[in-house]
């Protein structure tokens, strides 16, 4: 399995950096096991692998920010001891986090110095980089107001201080973890052109994703990841998107989930106008208009951060609509005055929200007291006025039988569980209520494969029963494969519809980028 | 003529009473712009009261007195900062912890060294910081309206006094202008931020509840070294709190943080002189409506109602990097 | 013999109020006499500072029911808890200082507080160079009222133009026990132009003996004679005689001659004075002397008579 | 594949907090010595003056009623996430409800006067601790400094009203009137008396037995009742709350509301038990004494009666200690609560990393034994 087509075959080229042996674990967690990589200066280096495969923590290893528990690091063939950020930064190595490390009171600049102030006196520092700002400005097109405060700054232009702040220490090696999640393809090719430029440069630069399509587009050579090991190292060139996501989840992929053909009936969940504001008064959902009936599965589709999880999140009463209408069977629910997450579940809206930990779960719970949470109050829980445990206990017993949940100890912490596990209880708690209408969200993010499949079936089942199922996913191939109608969110308004049997990746992608559909549907065409 | 001398005088009184509040408040400000909480101030300050006054009696000299009250502060900082930076306990339950000790150790070891009843023997003059009269106070003494501002108000206050003041415009240059400053300010809002920069946040939390362990240590030398002449019992009264309201209350930044400690001062001031007179018109007012004040007009603040105090972003969290 | 005997039999204790037996001022006193009866008897006794109002019932209780006889008790504030107490323990001799408690087996001790005062305020009004002197009392209550109104009516015996400035610490316990506070009060007075002022303010007082030491004016203290505490800065003291009350006490119960009830303690009776020694001889004048003589003599002879605040609630100055 | 196992519970909830109860007794008698007393010597005392005497066993449990009271107030707040700091203010106000009761409404009988005291002493004690949760709940101010503030403000509200307003005519002293027989908790002594059991006199009365309810009823709330299960959801994962459908201003408003009653059942037993009328500062620290009382039993009301016992003991054992050592005053006592809540609080996590290992590592030799 371990086929090590070692890039170091290259020869000549001194790798600009070399991991041997790098194993971490966080507690239960092993994160990395045993990782050997080498990364060949100036080139654009991917890593691939599925959610929680070990990216993030490999590389924040190599940055200072973790220790690994064992393992050496190679800088330009000498050994490095990297025990801080520290290390790392005067070793030329630069990073853009995955959760950006931006002090958001501060402005640009302040953000750019921190750490590399010059002097103790601010004054002596800042006026050197503002020139030195101003100088990668032009270099790099990263055009950016030094004195902008960064958290009145979009995530785009956030990533693009980030981007400065490395180059600003003058790294030479770059590494990017996911930066294109919470970018928009346009913006996304902005960032892939300014790598091109770093490379031109002599820089070399480490691109984290699980997007296929930006690492066959950007990359010259590619490692994949798998439960925290590294699986294959690949030429860019010589493999093919179908290799590389074999190779991430360690099969052959179904890309078509065994499924029949939808019977949509009545119209279950009919959505008008909907607005959503956020606390800060911004709009997050602009007037959506949509319906779902029993027996279908509608898919929501867009990159993250475009209102989907703010509309999942109203659906569920979690949030108030601030304009528009909900109808559930004919009845009003429009979340907000009076209807509220407990009410929308007495009327039978099951919400397997995308959050397990934050959301989702109290991880400081027993299994059997989060398999009531939002059922607190069914009269099947009661014993006059006190919780009935016994019956509660043997509730969360049947879920765990009929969802596969293991361990299937119901008075074990929530914490103890795997994600997997966790998920599915969940989703066992939300389901066996049989819902009229299911609303999921990411429901395998951070999910092993065979979970996966298992949740994917369930889901399915739950249409083939004749509910009414809306389903929010980042991941294309997870809506595509299980949605049988595709909405697209960008900027928080719902773009466009295409039916599962028309959608595929380009046009998906095009749209979620804003393009319009039929416009999308003709670029597609003429492709 | 008559009121303007008597406003005078009641600014005199406001300064003397603001002093320890300014220098806790920065001491507290210090400790949570870096992102720890400290509800220690009361504890801090009365540790350092006892300790200035204890060294102050054996040594003459309230010098060195200070120092030992800086020295026991830090030490409670260190404390503190072993509990919350090092080990992440819980911040506020640190600083009530700390806060309770004191009252009961300073009263103990008092009993202890001097057997009267917590308090320190009475210092004598040498023992504490005398008034310092300014260049040309006395010439301009009997100049009308800049006599009495110069003479009466600005000059004739003890050291600590004049060094509070001068504190505030040195936290807020540190603060703002230099890279510990900026470092520590990072640290409070996004501790992530300062380690990804190659900074480490352990120190740097511990460099800030040490600058505000100095800090508090004066404050508390203040009490009983030169406003007073002895540490007594639970001297500060609830002192460290209204420090910490009105850092609050200044919404933790130096210059606005000054003002309500003078905004306090004053209240406090005035309610010691209302106490038991009948205004004319008036009748007698509640003092401890006065009183009260502070603390209301904090509740208030914190409510929302006169603009929204914004804590830094990562107050009160300890940083974990591994769960 | 007997005497010494009788002595030997009684186990006496003290409950010191809030402000504790090291106040340099009124518990002091207590503490004074307690010791100068065991220092010229031998008998040992126990003494309890309390820290909080409600130690005092359990201090009390404590005391009586380990067989401590007599108990007495230091302060108005005790009264409450005392007279429950002393229903308790029936056979248990109690004496409470400045307050009366009317039961069979108490004995109440107050002083005359306006006339002590009124000689300080002569002493006073006479030192004064700006015919201006100042009043500092701790708690707000109608016995520091009475110090005040006796301070004033002296005052202005002596010089009917002076003006006094008069404040009060606090309503509360606290306002025995804040030099600080009290420091700050005699500030503001000095700064309104006194010269001279006089506290009755127990703990609180050393702040005002202090300020006016630091400022160069002079500071009548109270209680105890608490002329030593800034030699040459204190003008007198009004000699509050609760060690004698204390040492009395401790006295009758050991020869069988306490008695319950009511003791009122005056100039006549010696329970007030002024204090003079070698720390304000030179404070002190001849006529100074003079004057004050006459005035005491006035007023234990009764051709004098000091108003009592507490007899009407109101001062006629 | 773990390198780390789940502690069993005994070792969590028991061992852990005894070893660092332990850490703050040893420090404790390093205070003692460093003062130059004998650290036996002042248990013997301590113990002696907490159980001794049948007398110091009434004392102790006087002490204990209130500290479960304020634990308990505390450990309610905490279960939703919140730090009441505020039992102190709220057991002055709630004493108020209660003299109030007491003063005006004297013609009702003794039975209604129960209900109607205890009433009193709730419906203040939680009005006053509605604020700073209205507060927290709807307009995000942390809940740490508004119950300090109102801590403060309490006491001078108090303060004002007892000097201006129920201090009677004539007298000096700043409390209210004695409050009619008829409205007093009966003590236990004369309980017992009336039984025909002789018991020596002391303050312990009826709220001893309230006390002993209220720690009941808080564990079947908290862990048996809907109420609990959302207080303790919107503690521990607001936003889990708000998915579950339970707005979580609610019930941080309704937890401390709850706190705040259970705060001022500590006036219950100071003003209608014991001292029988409203005193200037009666509440003497008790509600910060709840905070060393919860987060030493674990916020468990079973461990709070402990721990209450725990400091009841030092608090009627100090009183003898500073009777018998003069140099040793109740303060001894303040010290070892600071030194409890340091290190059983603040320092709770100091060795549970250390103790983790040790007993990963038995485990594992143990597990490794058993396959072998
Ligand atoms: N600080 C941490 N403490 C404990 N466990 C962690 C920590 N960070 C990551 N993990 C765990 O380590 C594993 C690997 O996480 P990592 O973030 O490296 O994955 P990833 O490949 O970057 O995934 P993603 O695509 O979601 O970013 C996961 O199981 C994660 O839960
Ligand atoms: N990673 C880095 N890359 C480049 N320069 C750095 C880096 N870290 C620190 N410096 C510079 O090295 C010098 C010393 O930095 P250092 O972090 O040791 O500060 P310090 O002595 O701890 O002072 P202070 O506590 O005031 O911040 C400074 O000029 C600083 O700007
Ligand atoms: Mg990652
Ligand atoms: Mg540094």
């Amino acid at each position: 399995m371990h086929q090590m087509h070692g890039t170091g075959e290259t020869g000549a080229v001194q790798p600009a950096i070399e991991l041997r042996g790098i194993d971490k674990r966080f507690g239960a967690v092993h994160a990395n096991k045993e990782i050997d990589l080498k990364v060949d200066k100036g080139t654009i280096h991917g890593i691939v692998g599925e959610n929680g495969a070990g990216k993030s923590t490999l590389m924040s290893i190599l940055y200072g920010f973790y220790q690994a528990d064992a393992g050496t690091i190679h800088v330009d063939g000498k050994l490095c001891e990297i025990k801080g950020s520290e290390d790392a930064i005067s070793a030329g190595i630069g990073m853009v986090h995955q959760h950006f490390m931006l002090v958001e009171t501060f402005s640009v600049l302040e953000n750019v110095i921190l750490g590399v102030e010059g002097g103790a006196v601010l004054r002596d520092g800042v006026d050197r980089a503002r020139e030195e700002l101003r100088r990668l400005e032009r270099e790099y097109s990263l055009d950016i107001d030094p004195d902008a405060i960064v958290g009145d700054l979009s995530v785009g232009l956030q990533q693009r201080v980030e981007i400065l702040k490395a180059l600003f220490r003058g790294a030479e090696i770059l590494i990017l973890d996911e930066p294109t999640g919470v970018l928009t393809p346009q913006e996304a090719d902005h960032l892939f052109r300014i790598l091109e430029t770093l490379k031109e440069q002599g820089k070399t630069v480490v691109l984290i994703t699980h997007k296929l399509r930006e690492i066959m587009a950007a990359t010259d050579n590619v490692s994949v990841m798998r439960q925290g090991a590294m699986v294959a190292h690949r030429k860019t060139a010589e493999t093919s998107p179908e290799e590389l996501s074999e190779l991430m989840v360690g099969r052959k992929v179904l890309l078509r989930l065994e499924k029949g053909d939808a019977n949509p009936a009545a119209t279950v969940l009919n959505v008008e106008n909907l607005c959503v504001d956020n606390a800060q008064g911004v709009r997050k959902v602009k007037n959506a208009t949509f319906n779902v009936r029993a027996g279908e599965i509608v898919g929501i589709a867009g990159v993250s951060g475009n209102g989907q999880s703010e509309l999942l999140e109203v659906l569920g009463g979690i949030r108030s609509a601030t304009e528009g209408s909900v109808e559930l069977n004919g009845q009003d629910i429009t979340p907000g005055k009076g209807i509220d997450a407990a009410e929308l579940r007495r009327r039978g809206v099951a919400h397997v929200p995308e959050d397990r930990h934050r959301m989702a779960m109290v991880t400081a719970f027993s299994a059997k007291e989060a398999a009531i949470l939002g059922y607190q109050d069914d009269p099947a829980y009661q014993k006059s006025v006190f919780l009935d445990w016994p019956a509660i206990s043997k509730a969360t017993a049947n879920m765990m039988a009929e969802f596969d949940v293991r361990p299937d100890n119901p008075d074990l912490k929530a914490a103890n569980f795997s994600g997997g596990n966790q998920q599915k209880l969940v989703l066992a708690r939300e389901i066996m209520r049989d819902p009229e209408l299911l609303l999921v969200g990411q429901p395998t993010r951070g999910v092993d494969i065979g979970a996966i499949e298992f949740i994917h079936k369930r889901i399915v089942a739950m249409r083939d029963a004749g509910k009414a199922v809306l389903l929010v996913s980042v991941e294309l191939d997870e809506i595509m494969s299980l949605a049988d109608r595709i909405l697209v969110m960008c900027d928080g308004a719902i773009i466009g519809e295409v039916a599962a049997s028309e959608a595929n990746e380009r046009v998906l992608g095009l749209m979620m980028a804003g393009v319009d559909p039929n416009e999308a549907k003709a670029v597609e065409g003429q492709a | 003529m008559e009121n303007f001398e008597l406003v005078i005088l009641l600014l005199d009184a406001t300064l003397r009473t603001s002093t320890p509040l300014i220098l806790a408040a920065l001491a507290g400000m210090f400790s949570e712009r870096s992102g720890t909480i400290n509800l220690a101030l009361e504890g801090m300050m009365l540790g350092g009261a006892f300790s200035a006054a204890a060294v102050a009696f054996y040594m003459d000299d309230p010098w060195i007195g200070l120092l030992a009250a800086i020295a026991t502060t830090i030490a409670l900082s260190l404390l503190h900062g072993f509990a919350c930076i090092t080990h992440k306990g819980n911040q506020v339950v640190s600083g009530m912890a700390i806060n309770i000790l004191m009252s009961g150790l300073t009263a103990l070891v008092g009993i202890a060294l001097f057997a009267q009843g917590g308090k320190t023997p009475a210092l004598d003059k040498a023992a504490r910081f005398q008034p310092i009269t300014l260049p040309g106070a006395e010439a301009v003494k009997d100049v009308p309206i800049i006599g009495p501002i110069y003479f009466e108000l600005l000059s004739g206050h003890n050291i600590l006094v004049y060094i509070a003041f001068l504190a505030v415009p040195a936290a807020w240059w540190v603060m703002y202008r230099t890279r510990f400053g900026l470092r520590l300010r990072a640290v409070g809002e996004n501790p992530g931020a300062v380690d990804t920069a190659g900074i480490g946040v352990v120190a740097m939390r511990y460099r800030a509840v040490i600058c505000s362990g100095v800090l508090v240590g004066m404050s508390g030398a203040y009490l009983s070294t030169a406003q007073g002449a002895s540490f007594l019992q639970d001297m500060t009264a609830g002192k460290g709190y209204i420090a910490l309201a009105a850092m609050v209350f200044g919404k933790w930044r130096p210059f606005p943080a000054l003002a309500a400690c003078l905004l306090f001062g004053f209240l406090d001031a005035a309610a010691t002189r209302l106490q038991g007179v009948i205004l004319p018109g008036i009748g007698e007012v509640p003092v401890q409506l006065v009183q009260a004040l502070p603390y209301v007009l904090t509740v208030i603040l914190l409510a929302g109602f006169i603009g929204r105090a914004i804590p830094p972003k990562a107050l009160g969290r300890p940083y974990v990097k591994e769960r | 013999y007997a005497g010494v005997a009788s002595a030997a039999e009684i186990k006496p204790a003290v409950v010191y109020d809030l402000g504790g037996r090291f106040d340099r001022s009124f518990n002091q006193g207590a503490y004074n006499g307690a010791e100068k009866y065991k220092a010229d008897t031998g008998t040992e006794y126990r003494d309890f500072e309390i820290q909080n109002d409600s130690q005092r019932e359990q201090a009390m209780r404590n005391f009586a029911r380990r067989g401590m006889n007599p108990i007495v008790a230091i302060g108005f504030s005790q009264a409450s808890a005392l007279e429950k107490v002393a229903k308790e323990f029936p056979e248990t001799k109690f004496t409470i200082v400045d307050m009366v408690v009317d039961l069979p087996n108490v004995q109440s001790v107050v002083f005359k507080e306006h006339e002590g005062s009124f000689l300080v305020g002569v002493l006073a009004a006479m030192a004064s160079k700006t015919e201006k002197v100042g009043f500092v009392g701790g708690m707000d209550i109608p016995l520091i009222r009475k110090f005040a109104c006796g301070y004033v009516q002296g005052v202005k015996y002596a010089d009917p133009n002076a003006e006094v400035f008069q404040n009060m610490t606090g309503t509360t316990g606290a306002a025995w026990n804040d030099p600080v506070k009290g420091g700050e009060l005699a500030k503001s007075q000095f700064d309104r132009g006194a010269d001279v002022v006089y506290h009755a303010a127990g703990g609180t007082g050393v702040g005002v003996l202090q300020a006016a030491a630091d400022a160069g004016k002079l500071g009548i203290g109270v209680d105890s004679n608490q002329n030593a505490l800034h030699p040459g800065s204190v003008l007198t003291s009004m000699l509050k005689r609760v060690d004698v009350a204390v040492y009395e006490a401790f006295g009758a119960a050991a020869g069988d001659s306490w008695k319950p009830g009511l003791t009122i303690l005056g100039l006549a009776e010696g329970g007030v004075d002024w204090a003079l020694d070698e720390n304000n001889e030179k404070l002190i004048t001849p006529e100074m002397k003079d004057a004050v003589a006459k005035a005491k003599e006035a007023i234990t002879s009764g051709s004098l008579a000091v108003h009592d605040y507490m007899s009407d609630s109101a001062c006629p100055m | 594949m773990s390198t780390t196992v789940q502690l069993p519970r005994w070792i969590d909830v028991g061992a852990l907090p005894l070893l660092n109860l332990l850490l703050a007794l040893a420090v404790s008698g390093l205070v003692v010595l460093a003062i130059g007393e004998n650290p036996v010597e002042v248990v013997e005392i301590l113990l002696y003056g907490a159980f001794g005497y049948e007398e110091a066993w009434g004392y102790t449990l006087y002490y204990t009623t209130n500290f479960v009271f304020t634990g308990l107030a505390f450990a309610v707040a905490f279960h939703c996430g919140l730090f009441n700091i505020g039992a102190e203010g709220q057991a002055y106000v709630g004493g108020l409800g209660v003299t109030l009761a007491a003063l005006y409404l004297d013609f009702l009988p003794f039975p209604i006067m129960l209900v109607i005291g205890m009433l009193a002493a709730m419906v203040f004690g939680a009005a006053w601790a509605y604020i700073p949760a209205y507060l927290q709940a709807r307009r995000g101010s942390h809940v740490v400094i508004t119950t300090i503030m109102f801590n403060f403000i309490a006491s001078s509200l108090m303060v004002y009203l007892l000097v201006n307003v129920l201090r009677p005519d004539g007298s000096m002293t700043p409390e209210s009137e004695q409050i009619a027989e008829n409205l007093r908790l009966p003590f236990i002594h004369d309980m017992a008396a009336a039984l025909g059991i002789e018991m020596a006199s002391s303050p312990l009365n009826l709220s001893f037995v309230y006390a002993i309810v209220a720690s009941v009823m808080v564990w079947l709330f908290i862990w048996h009742t809907r109420w609990g299960y959302a207080i303790r959801t919107v503690g521990s994962n607001a936003v889990a709350a708000t998915y579950a459908g339970l707005e979580p201003g609610r019930y941080i408003i309704i937890a401390m509301m709850i706190s705040g009653a259970l705060a001022s059942f500590m006036a219950l037993n100071e003003v209608m038990g014991v001292q029988h009328r409203l005193l200037i500062d009666f509440t003497a620290g008790y509600g910060f004494v709840g905070i060393a009382v919860a987060l030493m039993g674990r916020n468990h009301p079973f461990g709070i009666f402990l721990a209450a016992l725990l400091f009841g003991m030092l608090y009627q054992g100090g009183a003898e200690l500073s009777f018998e050592i003069p140099t040793i005053s109740n303060d001894m006592v303040v010290v070892i609560q600071g030194l409890v809540i340091l290190f059983t609080g603040a320092m709770e996590h100091m060795f549970r990393p250390r103790v983790t290992k040790i007993y990963t590592a038995w485990r594992l030799r143990r597990d490794a034994q058993e396959a072998a």
